[in-house]
């Protein structure tokens, strides 16, 4: 047993005993971790703005590098340049200390990320707690900012991230309880392990409530990202810029960073909870093992994750943002109740089946039948939907 | 010194430090995150102690939930920083010494009839434990204290009910 | 209804507070008594349905050899959905010390209208609840749409009449 | 003393007040311009609201006093500039009413056909900023693109994008050959599928009808009382459109319907209603169009009988259109010169805007947004 370690234990004893080794392990640790943010969130935010542009009729950037991959990059070092400025009477400290803060937040979780077989820092064995826990005290940085900024419209940016990001921990909780049920592990890589095999031995596919489960922790993790359509936060159009209003220069870079590695990190948990982390789903792909094996793992659980990324992205870029108490209203009264059922659910075929795998099976036969009439379906639903906003004049 | 005990002073330099300043801080929303401070060292010391999943209930529960709702309460009634000695204007200093001692010696009292572990454990995985205990041997309290929540969650919709409807407009 | 039956209905309710008519031009219309205006609008709202106040505009009377110098206010009024109602009201106010009275009560449209009217006039409208500038700054000089208005060679420093 | 004077002034010294004063705008994402409203919220709802204008004041009545008419024209299009033709149309009607001229039919088809192009483009624009308002950002593009096409259209028949100085005293100040008039036909054809796309992306989309249904209700008393006109005053429901009601111009010949809000998501008069008879006005604009092709013939685009320097009779006349954001009017003094004695604009968005503060009240800070979006405000000619 791997992960029989608490976390600072664990990372203090790859160091040795004293306490310059452990100093040199942080920064060993650490040195990869950050190039590896750095780098989601320059991919991320091209990748935002391509697909953003491609939604939209339009091309999006086009000049720096070849299709604007540097793009990003370029905009990076322009913040750099920038001045650094403090709003005149705003909270100075505090007002430096909260991007630190949400950065930090997004930054820690990804020391239990797993991204291969070995290829995870701190094999926690409360993982899965340990980056929700973590993953809350982004919102105390935002509240930070928000309050230290000295603007009204901050403020109610602060105050709205407040209360979305702690209503929707708890169904975001209680859809990682879901998981945990499944594997019966908060260790991540635990977790993953437990879906090896064919693909129809993800959780998603095992287990028929999962999917469902999916969706909740779906959106509950776009509500915790603030991401449209639950951006109100930073409601562009509403607040001007919400808690980050501001900021500026590289201050308003980190807020960026951190939101693109919070967007990352809630996608890696979500491909190891439901899509078997840097499993390929081909037994005979997963099993090389070693270097290639390892590179192979990362490569597939860095692929997913970036697909969930690219969804959520899809998803800002085509709906309109709900109002704060329809927010409320979506996380108590529809998300947290499901959540429970869900959960009961998920423990009671985990407890009538423990271990068949090939139930999944059927699930992925149904999903591919759904998906193949998903058009018809989602046509009826909204002719259904639009029954009392009948259009004569558009049958054109 | 080996980093145990740097990294435990440390820890407890955030705790006690955070604290004072709440207790000298003027103002209200900068007492909240010096309380913060707090908590994560407490948070710290759990997890220096072994006992992870406290640490992390600790962050997830304290720090990432009531605090924000701590400064939510603050930020939603104030909107200009408000200042503790504007609010108590004649501190009752004898009500306050009195509570500060009981308290003190409740804890003293527990402090000293504790027995300590003389030898450090080596610490294991505490969830899967806490998990037992809470579902067989201390499974009661756990449903009493379970209801005692529910009751408050109702209680508190409740009260924030504008009117008989329910519906904040 | 004819301009003609809304003269006369006017004629008979309010008598010589109905100054002159005159009904053979574009807009038929009746000089009303400044300070009876508010009553009379109310009539032609609540009796003869003209529900919808179009246009309030402020005139300044002024021409350039300044054979007169009287400002006027004039109400094209309307109703909704009959768009066939039509009537115009109108008042000859003298210029110092204009005052009409408001009619803000009668259609509410009327409060940014006669705002206006104050703004570039100076028509003082007695009883509206908050004669203030509206288009120009709360601390303008002068009525900016009266014929012998000069516009102030400086305003918080920002120069202006300069060749 | 103002009302929001007076919050403040009862601030002072009340720590503990839970409410709180925001000021939205001048420089604001969802202003539409330089539009301030000043809102007392209570957490998120709003309790009070009250709107400043006079940021973009540029005195354009004194301006026609001192200019001739037809140098006054350009002056209009500055009025409302997403529908200048609107604007040329009013302005051109009120001093040829006061000449009692007569003008060629084909002036007059062609000044139908660019107006109503022009409300299209309005139209779309205001759709598409109200879904950047709600927070779809998408849509707004995909209006943009349509909108590009009518703005090229009428780029080719005047060399002008925005501020057209086409409608001219007398007629249309250039004539549209074979080639623009094709042009309008494709677009035509082009635009009515284009219509249900904005449907799928917008009006049936669930948080936006959530968004707008039953957000900002303005009563039909209401919104005539504070002599709201358009989209607006239709949306509550009230069948009232000039171009059928008092047919100016060549709108008589035309069929086509006057859409009106019937709380098909919510209840009458919501900002969900604004939006939807936007959207079907620019299917009976496409409509009217195509019915003026098919009619229009060849003939003199202008009179003749009008001189560069028009100077009507002495006389008076108030003269109104209907614009994309409602009766657009004009109150005409002539003294006999060349030069208008008194010009008064009475300007739709001006009376609309007025209501603001009573939708307001009670609703949400992300309502307001939604509020303002749906007036579809243009400061160039409110504050004119």
């Amino acid at each position: 047993m791997p992960n029989q370690f608490t976390f600072v234990r664990d990372i203090l004893d790859l160091g040795g005993d004293s306490f310059w080794g452990f100093v040199a392990a942080i920064a060993v640790w650490a040195a990869p971790i950050t190039g590896f943010v750095s780098l989601i969130g320059l991919v991320a935010v091209w990748l935002e703005r391509k697909i953003s542009a491609h939604i939209q009729c339009r091309l999006g950037p086009m000049e720096v590098g070849p299709h604007g991959l540097l793009q990003t990059l370029a905009d990076g070092i322009k913040l750099l340049g920038k001045e650094d400025l403090v709003p005149d009477k705003a909270d100075r400290v505090l007002f430096a200390l909260a991007p630190m803060i949400v950065f930090a937040a997004t930054y820690v979780s990804f020391a239990v990320l797993p991204f291969s077989q070995d290829g995870v820092i701190v094999d926690l064995n409360i993982g899965i707690f340990f980056i929700a826990a973590v993953g809350s005290l982004e919102a105390i940085g935002v509240v930070m900012a928000g309050w230290s900024s000295n603007n009204k419209w901050s403020l109610f940016g602060a105050i709205r991230a407040a209360t979305q990001v702690v209503s929707y921990e708890v169904p975001l909780g209680l859809t990682l309880l879901a998981g945990v049920v499944c594997a019966g592990t908060m260790s991540l890589n635990e977790m993953t392990m437990a879906q090896e095999g064919w693909i129809w031995s993800w959780f998603i596919f095992r287990n028929p409530f999962m999917w469902a489960v999916f969706l909740i922790y779906f959106t509950a993790s776009l509500a915790e990202c603030q991401r449209a359509p639950f951006d109100l936060p930073e409601a562009e159009s509403e607040l001007v810029s919400g808690f980050h209003t501001e900021y500026s220069g590289m201050r308003f870079a980190v807020f960026f960073l951190a939101e693109y590695g919070k967007m990352y990190v809630v996608s890696a948990l979500g491909v190891v909870m439901f899509f078997g982390g840097w499993y390929s789903g081909i037994p005979m792909l997963d099993n090389i093992g070693g270097l290639p094996g390892n590179l192979i793992g990362a490569g597939i659980m860095v692929t997913k994750s970036m697909i969930l990324v690219c969804v959520q992205m899809w998803i800002r870029w085509t709906l309109p943002r709900i109002r704060l108490d329809q927010v409320m209203d979506i996380c108590l009264k529809y998300l947290l109740p499901l959540a429970l059922g869900l959960l009961m659910l998920v423990a009671l075929w985990q407890g009538i089946l423990p271990g068949e795998k090939r139930f999944g099976i059927v699930m992925i036969v149904a999903m591919i039948f759904a998906f193949l009439k998903m058009r018809t379906m989602v046509r009826n639903v909204m002719s259904k939907s639009s029954q009392q906003i009948e259009l004569p004049v558009f049958k054109v | 010194m080996n980093w145990e005990a740097i990294i435990f002073w440390a820890l407890a330099t955030m705790v006690i430090a955070p604290a004072l300043a709440i207790v000298f801080s003027k103002n209200i929303v900068h007492m909240a995150f010096w309380l913060l401070a707090t908590l994560v060292g407490v948070a710290g010391l759990y997890l220096l102690m072994g006992a992870d999943f406290l640490g992390m209930t600790q962050i997830f529960v304290y720090v990432g939930g009531i605090s924000v709702l701590l400064l939510f309460g603050i930020m939603l009634t104030n909107n200009e920083p408000v200042y503790l000695r504007k609010l108590v204007k004649r501190p009752k200093l004898l009500p306050a010494l009195t509570v500060g001692a009981l308290v003190f010696f409740v804890m003293l009292r527990a402090l000293v009839s504790t027995e300590w572990a003389q030898n450090p454990v080596e610490p294991e995985a505490t969830a899967p434990a806490l998990g037992m205990y809470l579902l067989s041997e201390f499974i009661l309290p756990f449903e009493i204290v379970s209801v005692v929540l529910l009751v408050v969650l109702i209680g508190a919709a409740f009260i924030a009910r504008r009117d008989g409807t329910g519906d904040p407009k | 209804m004819t301009p003609q039956d809304i003269a006369s209905k006017l004629k008979a309710k309010f008598g010589d507070k109905i100054v002159a008519e005159t009904l053979d031009v574009h807009d038929p219309f009746c000089q009303v008594d400044p300070m009876s205006i508010a009553e009379v609008c109310a009539f032609m709202k609540d009796e003869l349905g003209f529900n919808y106040l179009r246009c309030l505009s402020g005139v300044d009377y002024m021409d350039k050899k300044k054979t007169t110098d009287d400002l006027g206010v004039i109400y094209h009024l309307g109703a909704i959905p009959d768009a066939s109602l039509l009537f115009c009201l109108k008042v000859i106010l003298p210029r110092t010390g204009a005052k009409v009275a408001t009619v803000e009560n009668v259609w509410s449209t009327a409060d940014w209208h006669e705002r206006e009217a104050w703004d570039m006039f100076g028509i003082d409208f007695v009883g509206h609840h908050n004669q203030t500038r509206i288009l120009c700054a709360e601390d303008w000089v002068g009525h900016a749409l009266r014929k012998d208005y000069k516009s102030p060679d400086e305003y918080h420093g920002i120069r202006n009449n300069v060749v | 003393m103002s009302e929001v004077n007076q919050m403040q002034a009862s601030k002072q010294g009340d720590v503990a007040s839970e409410e709180m004063l925001l000021n939205m705008g001048p420089q604001h994402p969802s202003t539409h311009g330089v539009f301030r409203v000043v809102i007392k919220t209570d957490g998120e709802i709003v309790t009070d609201a009250e709107s400043h204008i006079g940021y973009l004041h540029r005195c354009f009545e004194k301006i026609c006093e001192n200019v001739n008419y037809t140098m006054a024209t350009p002056y209009t299009d500055r009025l409302d500039y997403l529908m200048a033709m609107g604007n040329n149309l009013g302005y051109a009607m009120s001093v040829e009413r006061l000449m009692d001229v007569e003008i060629p039919e084909r002036a007059s088809y062609i000044r139908v056909i660019v107006t109503e192009l022009s409300r299209i483009a309005s139209h779309l624009l205001a759709i598409g900023t109200y879904g950047m308002d709600i927070g779809a950002i998408t849509p707004f593009l995909y209006c943009f693109r349509d909108r590009e096409k009518v703005l090229t259209i009428l780029e080719t028949i005047c060399g002008q994008r925005l501020n057209y100085n086409y409608v001219r005293i007398g007629g249309v100040a250039y004539d549209m050959d074979d080639a623009m008039l094709k042009m309008c036909g494709e677009f035509c054809k082009y635009f009515m599928p284009r219509v249900m796309e904005y449907n799928d992306l917008l009006t049936y989309n669930g948080i936006f009808i959530q968004r707008t249904a039953n957000v900002g209700i303005l009563t039909a008393e209401q919104a005539i009382d504070f002599g709201c006109t358009g989209p607006v005053l239709r949306g509550s429901g009230i069948k009232r459109d000039l171009r059928k009601d008092a047919p100016y111009s060549l709108y008589d010949r035309f069929d086509f319907e006057v859409p009106v809000g019937a709380g098909e998501a919510g209840t009458v008069g919501d900002c969900f209603d604004r939006y939807m008879v936007r959207m079907r006005e620019m299917i009976e604009s496409v409509k009217i169009v195509e019915q003026a092709l098919s009619q229009i013939e060849a003939g003199p685009f202008k009179t003749d009988k009008i001189k560069a320097k028009p100077k009507p009779s002495k006389g008076d006349a108030y003269t109104a259109v209907e614009n994309a954001r409602g009766e657009l009017g004009f109150y005409l003094i002539s003294d006999g010169s060349d030069t208008a004695f008194r010009l008064k604009c009475r300007s739709p968005a001006f009376s609309n805007v007025s209501v603001l503060h009573e939708m307001c009240r009670g609703a949400m800070v992300a309502d307001v947004v939604a509020i303002i979006g749906s007036l579809d405000i243009v400061m160039g000619e409110i504050d004119r």
